[in-house]
């Protein structure tokens, strides 16, 4: 350990030593510079790693001077500050590297001692226990800034710099007179000593009240909160990014570690209050108005900011919330975790920005492609920010969640709000990024600063995810398998030398999940709900990766990571035992396959996670309000002890409704289907939304019968359900691209399930996860179908298509399979779960919703005909005479799955079977029907024989079959133009193929309900909030003066709420 | 078991017969209606064994080839569905097999194998044909639901000889006047389920000559052709049985299906023909609205 | 009493000019006053009525036979050592702002605010 | 518009200050860590000026950072006017007679005078900064009198860089010596109200003389001409 003083010490003399080195030559100085650098970061690291390891328990108390503590001034280092200095000076030397690397403009040597002192400057102000030393370490601090943020010398700079000034000095006379005026309060200008004469009876009395606001109100300036930030903003946007790295990275979060200590010494009662109007009202608005930003510095500006008042939050719920035990913990790290996350990443973004250089958003475009170590570097750090697990912005946001007390939750709602706002404007940009675009990307300096900072931010993540499992107390298998599942993903990437060799690992490592879940118990003890979704999930997924492999070619090298990333957080989800682990994997899927539909649709996949946000946060809020008392982590189990309002299950509820795609919470759905990968699209569809169902059963299971007007909700979510079945039903009949249609059918089939699961009965549920497993088959067919017809004939466009039967023979009778089974024709699959459905519903009595169901069915048949039609049947086109059939691994999977939907349809039992067992873990007796003999199944209501009916079915087409050569008819094959039109023979297979708006009639009488409403009407939401953001944000005018006087008009409002003296 | 085979063989020949005299009768009404002698009402006998004999047939290809199957196979199997007789064991045929869910999914079989059939040989009217049945299908699905779904709620069964059973016992237990409103919504969808005027949009006849067939001749057509007068039967049968309370006999069978023929035959001949959109809107308005009154009083009860 | 409303009235004068003034120098010089009223606040802080200045020249200061200084006939020298300090930063915020607006001037020749509006919203 | 607003919020701020300052008394005696400085200043640094003490030894810390403060403007100057050709378009203009005059006869006073004043930064009125100032308006002096003069910087600077180095490294030596930064015990304390007395403060004062005064003279000369020096 080193003694902090001598880190002051030796800086500042290296920095007036420059003063002379610097006639030797810039080598000298750089030398100079780096040393000290190195040295100080080597004597804080081992300060702060005694602290770690436990090896210094107590803070260290420097005396200077000589004297005790009131008498002289003293250096006081507890855990945060030593981690904070680390944190300040690893950023510097980042940034110092990555300026160097771009070239310091002359005289260098000025440059880096500003640098110094700055980095001087900070720690020192989070070392010092002495009010006056502080503040001039903040003065230190800010000329340094000043000079700095001036650097780059051009207009936008200096006027950042000098608005920078202005309100600086400001701040600074404020810190200076409350300072000097706690001397005449208190006789004393040492922190601990002015806290001991301070107890807070004495802020009834007006003085000390006073001299306290204007104290923390200067401190409150530097920390850029919402009415008086312009100027921070602006540094943002126009001062140097290697600078503003430094500032937002270290410096900022200095004047916050001091602000706090602040408060706490000077005992201020109104912490909690300031901090929640100044924290919360500058994250919420930053969040707004970064939307209509078009300069990106800017934006990580406002996202900067944001943070920051997130932060202030946070420190004023840590201080001053009354919180105890676990949540003072959580809250904690929260605030630690938020601190190196913001660090790490917002300097990584900055560092970016600066070496591409461009400022405005567009002009970014394609930038992810084109460099791939730059776009790795920037996915990382921006998902980091955006809070996209396992990074560490999650962990920090979890741990905030969980630790804010519930009678705040109303902040748990705006944060989150605010959460679903950034993610919003990062993941334009995101988009924007990701999209493909040719041309050349150069950048100039140096990358490194940030591959060591986005290296620390991923060991950081690690650390955060670690220590989140090991605070909370929850399984810590989910820890580890979380572990397991990040690591497995990696190992694809990294051993992954060719598409080939990770089509062989993710298949292996899936096999291999599979066989431990067979083979070993642990993961699964008994065959329950979640079992059968854990086998779901992976019997599906194996099917459609294998079935990838042909299509992968055009896939980016992150695919096959990410798919499996994929589908292990949905086995995640299935094995969660809590509401927490449940929401973590929840994300992880969510995020993962976000990343994978933006392989295609960047649009779609923006929409798909903003949804997702809204689902995924929505359920956060949910289960903050499942959690009281002292038990912070509601287990599924113990959810029932207590009463909770409606809407934490409403709330828990949107996630799994947005997975399913129910209206009106479907947008995402048609364009995420539609555009994502063809690879993808199976599991998105057969698996993915099933997550949704199974999060749905649990919902309602374990949380429903504890609320209030359950059966109010469960009524209200049939209603969805039906709605969501007919009307994505109806739209898909116009749909005009393959993927689509399927896209629509997939959120409406869905819709059926829903209505089993909201029927909570246990022939629902039998009708619920029957059809689960069949969509998964039927769809996943289909799906599959669908990525290779695309892969042969290179379009998605039904009316470009048409004929394939000719060259796709078995693609087409795997097809038809699927369809017959999709509109639940017996014999095949498909109609024993509408049977089941339909059973149910009568039993339940619930006549309009199975009216609705079962008229949805009917009308997808217009679809179900159209695909074939468009696709297979009519005239094949010239340019598809030499298309062949699928390729093999895609032909296998289609006639595994059509095999499995007539042997299912045949013998119902092979899913049934497992449903029943899933049904009894969930405390039914029975799975709501009985088998009257080995294949006769009776409900209440009606009757049923799977094996008679595929019997007959198939044993009378085989006797007409007979029949008909029996009449020896002698069949001669005409030509495909050969027909009979219009007395003609047509020349050109186009001209007589009847693919395009095939229920041109049908739309012409259902038009109003096809009308886009609800899309039109998110549309609308989100432009009128445009609108409203991009006209409020002028609030920041760019005049100095209006920076200037908000700050006094803040400070007269602070002084208006928190004293009564005076008016 | 053997013995029903052979039984449900007899059933659909005589269905066959039976369909294909009532294609003659209306064949013979609507001439006398137009004041034309028309053909013997045996016509339909004699055309299907003139195509049984025609010895070549046109394929143009697999789907082409195997939907005359699939059409015969929809109509025998919604005949052999349906109970004819209530209470005998033989003419209730194979209706253990399903109840009315099942009847009712399996009508679309062999609708889809024609309409796939038609398309695949690439004939643009006969794609056009099965769109427009579908969008009628779903017109006349509402108010046929509605009275079904009505009809199972207030009888607690989907069992077709449930049904049955339900109306025993005079002609007041009848479904028709038992529940009058879902009687007539079903009487309705059945007019747009036989595909006559005013819903004959889906065959029309005078523009795309005479819809899916157009392309089909022979042995190929032969099939079709039985296959929809059987389906034809099957459906009277499935109707009499909602409605008009089954029959506890063969001849008391004859006569209410009879009397549903001679409904259909009357309306067909009777009205002009409405546009495709302009069927889907009325069967969503009239018999839904008539529908509901006793679907909302049964909900309520 | 009259010394605190004095320096705090200078005080506000500096920041009516930070908030009014459409001139950088003239911002400056407002921020120069600001400084001034506070150091005089912070002197007035330390004023005790009837006290000699913290320099112990005379030997009279002293209690008897010691090297101890008699507290009650010296003013508080903490605040003018505060103010030392306070001053001398002033000086540096005061160069810094100028160099910059001179930085400014031969960007844009203007040292007008409403030329430098270029970064908002 | 603007101007009603500020005032109208500035009066709000002012009169909750003065409610505040109302209720500090005026001219009262102090309380708390000054009756240690007062008290016991002489016995534990035997230096007159009690206000050295404090500012040199027992907030020795706070001008150190002073120093720096000071250190930052010089170079934050420079380091944004270095290659500003702004400054060049003012010609200096050739001074009076009386002006050349007085400066040759005051300059040498005014260097004595100002050495004088940090030499007894311990003792009487003043210090280190004080001294520096009056050793920098001397240098203005010279710009005002003298077209052609300009400072040698290179040495400025190193001057500077010495100054600040020695407080630092006497800072540095107390914590060898004492194990505690700036501590006044390297050397002896000597006699009340002698030149040679107080430990290392004047030794401090002298740096910050040094400091201070090239400092000053250093951003003087900036601003008059930043002409590259070669």
């Amino acid at each position: 350990m080193v003694n902090p003083v001598v880190i002051i010490a030796i800086t500042l003399i290296a920095a007036f030593s420059i003063g002379i080195f610097q006639f030797l030559g810039k080598k000298f100085v750089r030398g100079v510079f780096w040393l000290t650098v190195l040295f100080d970061f080597a004597a804080i690291l081992s300060i702060a790693y005694g602290f770690l390891t436990k090896a210094i328990k107590n803070p260290i108390m420097v005396k200077i001077g000589g004297f005790p503590p009131p008498i002289g001034i003293n250096l006081y280092v507890d855990q945060l500050s030593a981690y904070l200095g680390v944190v300040v000076f690893f950023i510097g030397a980042m940034a110092a590297y990555h300026w160097l690397s771009r070239g310091i403009n002359d005289p260098e040597p000025k440059a880096l001692v500003l640098l110094l002192l700055l980095l001087l400057g900070s720690t020192g102000m989070i070392f010092t226990q002495d009010f006056f030393n502080l503040f001039v370490f903040i003065e230190i601090t800010s000329i340094a800034s000043y000079g700095l943020v001036a650097s780059n010398l051009d207009s936008f700079s200096l006027e950042a710099s000098f608005k920078y000034i202005v309100i600086g000095s400001i701040s600074s006379t404020f810190v200076l007179l409350g300072a000097v005026l706690l001397y005449k309060f208190a006789g004393s200008l040492n922190m601990a000593d002015i806290s001991a004469h301070i107890n807070s009876s004495m802020y009834s009395g007006g003085m000390l009240i006073i001299i306290s606001i204007m104290f923390l109100f200067g401190l409150l300036i530097e920390l850029e909160v919402f009415p008086m930030n312009g100027w921070a903003l602006d540094i943002y946007q126009g001062a140097n990014p290697a600078v503003v790295a430094i500032l937002a990275g270290g410096i900022v979060k200095g004047f916050y570690l001091v602000f706090l200590r602040s408060a706490n010494y000077l005992k201020f009662p109104h912490l909690l209050k300031i901090g929640i109007i100044f924290g919360l009202s500058t994250y919420i608005v930053s969040q707004f108005f970064a939307w209509k930003q078009k300069d990106i510095r800017r934006l990580f500006g406002y996202s900067s900011v944001g943070q920051l008042g997130l932060l202030i939050l946070a420190g004023a719920f840590y201080l001053n919330g009354n919180l105890h035990g676990f949540a003072k913990k959580y809250m904690l790290f929260a605030i630690i975790f938020f601190v190196l996350n913001h660090s790490f990443s917002k300097s990584t973004l900055f560092f970016l920005a600066d070496l591409f250089g461009r400022r405005r958003i567009e002009e970014w475009k394609g930038v992810l492609s084109k460099n791939k170590l730059f776009g790795f570097l920037f996915s990382t750090s921006v998902l980091s920010m955006a809070g996209a697990p396992p990074f560490l912005g999650f962990w920090a946001k979890l741990f905030f969640i969980l630790a804010i007390p519930k009678e705040y939750f109303y902040i748990v709602a705006l944060v989150l709000i605010g959460a679903i706002a950034e993610i919003l404007y990062y993941f334009n940009l995101y988009r924007i990024i990701s999209e493909k675009e040719d041309g050349i990307f150069d950048y100039k300096g140096s990358i490194v600063p940030s591959l060591f900072n986005v290296f620390v931010l991923l060991g950081l993540s690690a650390f955060g995810a670690y220590k989140f499992f090991i605070l909370t107390g929850l399984d810590i298998q989910s820890g580890k398998f979380l572990a397991f599942i990040t690591i497995s993903s990696v190992a694809v990437f990294v051993l992954g030398v060719s598409r080939l060799a990770q089509w062989i690992l993710s298949l292996g490592m899936i096999g291999a999940l599979g066989f431990h879940v067979i083979k070993n118990t642990s993961l699964v003890p008994a065959f329950n709900i979640q079992s059968f979704f854990v086998y779901l999930v992976l019997a599906g997924a194996i099917m459609f990766v294998f079935a990838t492999y042909p299509l992968s070619k055009k896939y980016s090298a992150v695919f096959y990571p990410l798919f499996v990333f994929t589908v292990f957080s949905m086995v995640g989800i299935s094995v969660s035992s809590n509401w927490i682990t449940l929401f973590i994997f929840w994300e992880l899927m969510s995020w993962s396959s976000y990343l994978l539909i933006n392989q295609g649709g960047k649009k779609a996949a923006w929409i798909y996670l903003v949804m997702s946000a809204i689902g995924g946060y929505g359920m956060l809020a949910g289960i903050k309000l499942l959690s009281t008392g002292p038990n912070l982590i509601p287990s599924f189990s113990s959810s029932s002890a207590f009463a909770v309002s409606a809407w934490a299950g409403i709330l828990i509820f949107t996630a799994f409704l947005v997975k399913m795609g129910t209206a009106p919470l479907h947008i995402w759905a048609r364009d995420a289907y539609g555009e994502s990968p063809d690879g993808f699209t199976p599991l998105l569809s057969g698996v993915l939304s099933k997550m949704g169902v199974f999060g749905g059963i649990l919902t309602i299971v374990y949380l429903l019968p504890h609320l209030s007007h359950s059966d109010t909700i469960l009524y209200g979510l049939a209603w969805f359900g039906a709605l969501t079945a007919l009307f994505m039903a109806l739209l898909a009949i116009f749909q005009e691209d393959v993927k689509k249609v399927l896209a629509y059918s997939s959120i409406s089939q869905v819709g059926y399930i829903l209505i089993g699961l909201a029927l909570a009965t246990s022939l629902g549920y039998s009708a619920a996860l029957y059809h689960t497993v069949n969509h998964l088959i039927f769809k996943g067919l289909l799906f599959v179908a669908a990525a290779g017809i695309i892969y042969r004939t290179g379009t998605s466009y039904l009316p470009e298509m048409g004929g394939l039967i000719r060259r796709m023979p078995f693609t087409f009778l795997a097809f038809l399979m699927g369809i017959i089974t999709l509109a639940g024709i017996p014999p095949l699959s498909g109609f024993a779960g509408k049977w089941l459905l339909y059973s149910a519903l009568l039993e339940k009595r619930w006549m309009f919703i199975l009216l609705i169901a079962m008229f949805a069915s009917i009308v997808a048949f217009m679809y179900c005909y159209k695909l074939l039609h468009t696709i297979f049947l009519g005239q094949l086109r010239d340019k598809y005479r030499k298309t062949k059939e699928l390729p093999l691994p895609l032909v296998i999977v289609e006639l595994v799955l059509a095999g499995l939907t007539f042997a299912v349809g045949i013998k119902p039992n092979l899913i049934l079977s497992f449903s029943e067992k899933a049904i009894k873990s969930l405390g039914f007796t029975s799975p709501g029907y009985a088998y009257e003999s080995a294949h006769r199944i009776v409900s209440k209501f009606g009757y049923w024989n799977a094996y008679f009916m595929g019997v007959f079915a198939v044993g009378s087409f085989i006797i007409a079959l007979i029949l008909f050569f029996f009449a020896k008819a002698k069949i001669r094959k005409v030509g495909q133009l050969d027909i009979g039109y219009s007395g003609e023979v047509p020349d050109s297979p186009e001209s007589v193929h009847f693919g395009y708006d095939l229920y041109a009639h049908m739309r012409r009488a259902v038009r109003v309900f096809i009308y886009p409403h609800v899309e039109n009407t998110y549309k609308r939401i989100y432009n009128s909030l445009m609108a409203f953001v991009d006209y409020t944000r002028r609030f920041y005018t760019g005049d100095l003066n209006t920076y200037a006087l908000w700050v006094v008009i803040t400070l007269s409002f602070i002084f208006y709420i928190l004293y009564k003296g005076v008016f | 078991m053997w013995y029903k085979i052979l039984y449900a063989f007899l059933v659909t020949v005589g269905g066959l017969a039976y369909g294909l005299l009532l294609g003659g009768i209306s064949r013979k009404i609507t001439a006398r209606i137009h004041g034309r002698r028309g053909p013997t009402v045996f016509q339909n006998f004699i055309d299907l064994i003139k195509l049984l004999r025609k010895k070549t047939a046109i394929s143009h290809g697999t789907m082409f080839f195997l939907a005359p199957m699939f059409r015969l196979l929809g109509g025998v199997g919604v005949l052999l569905l349906v109970p004819i007789v209530y209470g005998s064991s033989i003419l209730s045929n194979f209706s253990f097999g399903g109840d009315l869910i099942v009847v009712l999914y399996f009508m679309v079989f062999g609708c889809l194998g024609m309409a796939l059939g038609a398309a695949d040989s690439g004939h643009p009217h006969s794609a056009l044909a099965p769109t427009r049945g579908l969008a009628q299908m779903a017109g006349y699905e509402l108010p046929f639901l509605i009275s079904v779904i009505g009809l199972a709620i207030a009888h607690k069964t989907v069992s077709i000889s449930g049904l049955v059973a339900a109306q025993q016992g005079g002609i007041f237990h009848w479904n028709l006047f038992q529940y009058p409103f879902l009687s007539i919504a079903g009487l309705i969808a059945m007019l747009g389920m036989y595909m006559a005027y005013p819903f004959s949009v889906v065959m029309a006849p005078q523009e795309i000559p005479v819809g899916p067939p157009t392309e089909y001749s022979s042995t190929f057509l032969s099939f079709m052709f039985s296959g929809r007068s059987i389906f034809g039967v099957g459906k009277y049968v499935l109707f009499m049985d909602l409605f008009l309370g089954g029959a506890t006999n063969l001849v008391e069978a004859f006569v209410k299906t009879f009397a549903l023929f001679l409904i259909i035959v009357f309306v067909t001949n009777v009205f002009p023909r409405y546009r495709t959109e302009q069927a889907v809107k009325f069967f969503w308005t009239y018999p839904v609205v008539i529908g509901l009154i006793d679907f909302i009083r049964i909900f309520i009860k | 009493m009259v010394f605190f409303a004095a320096s705090l009235l200078l005080i506000f004068i500096g920041l009516y000019a930070a908030l009014v003034k459409r001139n950088l120098i003239k911002i400056i010089i407002g921020l120069s006053i600001m400084d001034t009223g506070v150091n005089m606040l912070i002197i007035s802080l330390g004023f005790v009525k009837g006290r000699t200045a913290p320099i112990i020249s005379l030997k009279e200061l002293f209690k008897k036979g010691t090297w101890l200084v008699d507290v009650s006939k010296v003013v508080d020298p903490l605040p003018q050592a505060l103010v030392l300090t306070a001053i001398v930063i002033g000086v540096a915020v005061t160069a810094m702002a100028l160099s910059v607006v001179i930085r400014m001037y031969s960007v844009k020749k203007s040292i007008e605010i409403d030329d430098f509006k270029e970064l908002k919203w | 518009m603007r101007k009603i607003v500020a005032i109208i919020f500035l009066t709000i701020v002012g009169l909750y200050m003065l409610s505040l300052f109302a209720q500090i008394p005026f001219g009262k005696p102090y309380k708390g860590v000054s009756e240690h400085y007062v008290e016991k200043g002489i016995e534990e640094n035997r230096g007159s000026n009690l206000v050295t003490s404090i500012v040199v030894n027992y907030r020795g810390f706070d001008t150190l950072g002073e120093v720096t403060v000071l250190f930052l403007a010089a170079t934050g100057l420079s380091f944004l006017l270095f290659s500003c050709k702004c400054l060049r378009e003012f010609k200096r203009i050739r001074s009076s007679l009386v002006l050349r005059t007085a400066t040759d006869t005051l300059f040498p006073l005014i260097l004595v005078f100002g050495a004088y004043i940090f030499i007894h930064g311990h003792l009487t009125p003043g210090g280190g900064f004080q001294g520096g100032s009056v050793i920098a308006s001397g240098v203005m002096l010279l710009f005002l009198a003298y077209r052609k003069f300009h400072v040698n910087h290179k040495a400025l600077s190193t001057l500077e860089s010495l100054a600040g180095i020695s407080f630092a490294g006497i800072g540095l030596l107390g914590l060898l010596y004492a194990k505690s930064f700036l501590a006044n015990s390297v050397l002896p304390l000597g006699q009340w109200n002698k030149l040679f007395s107080a430990g290392v403060i004047p030794l401090i004062y002298i740096a910050v003389g040094f400091k201070v005064g090239a400092e000053l003279s250093g951003l003087i000369a900036d601003m008059i001409s930043t002409t590259k020096e070669d």
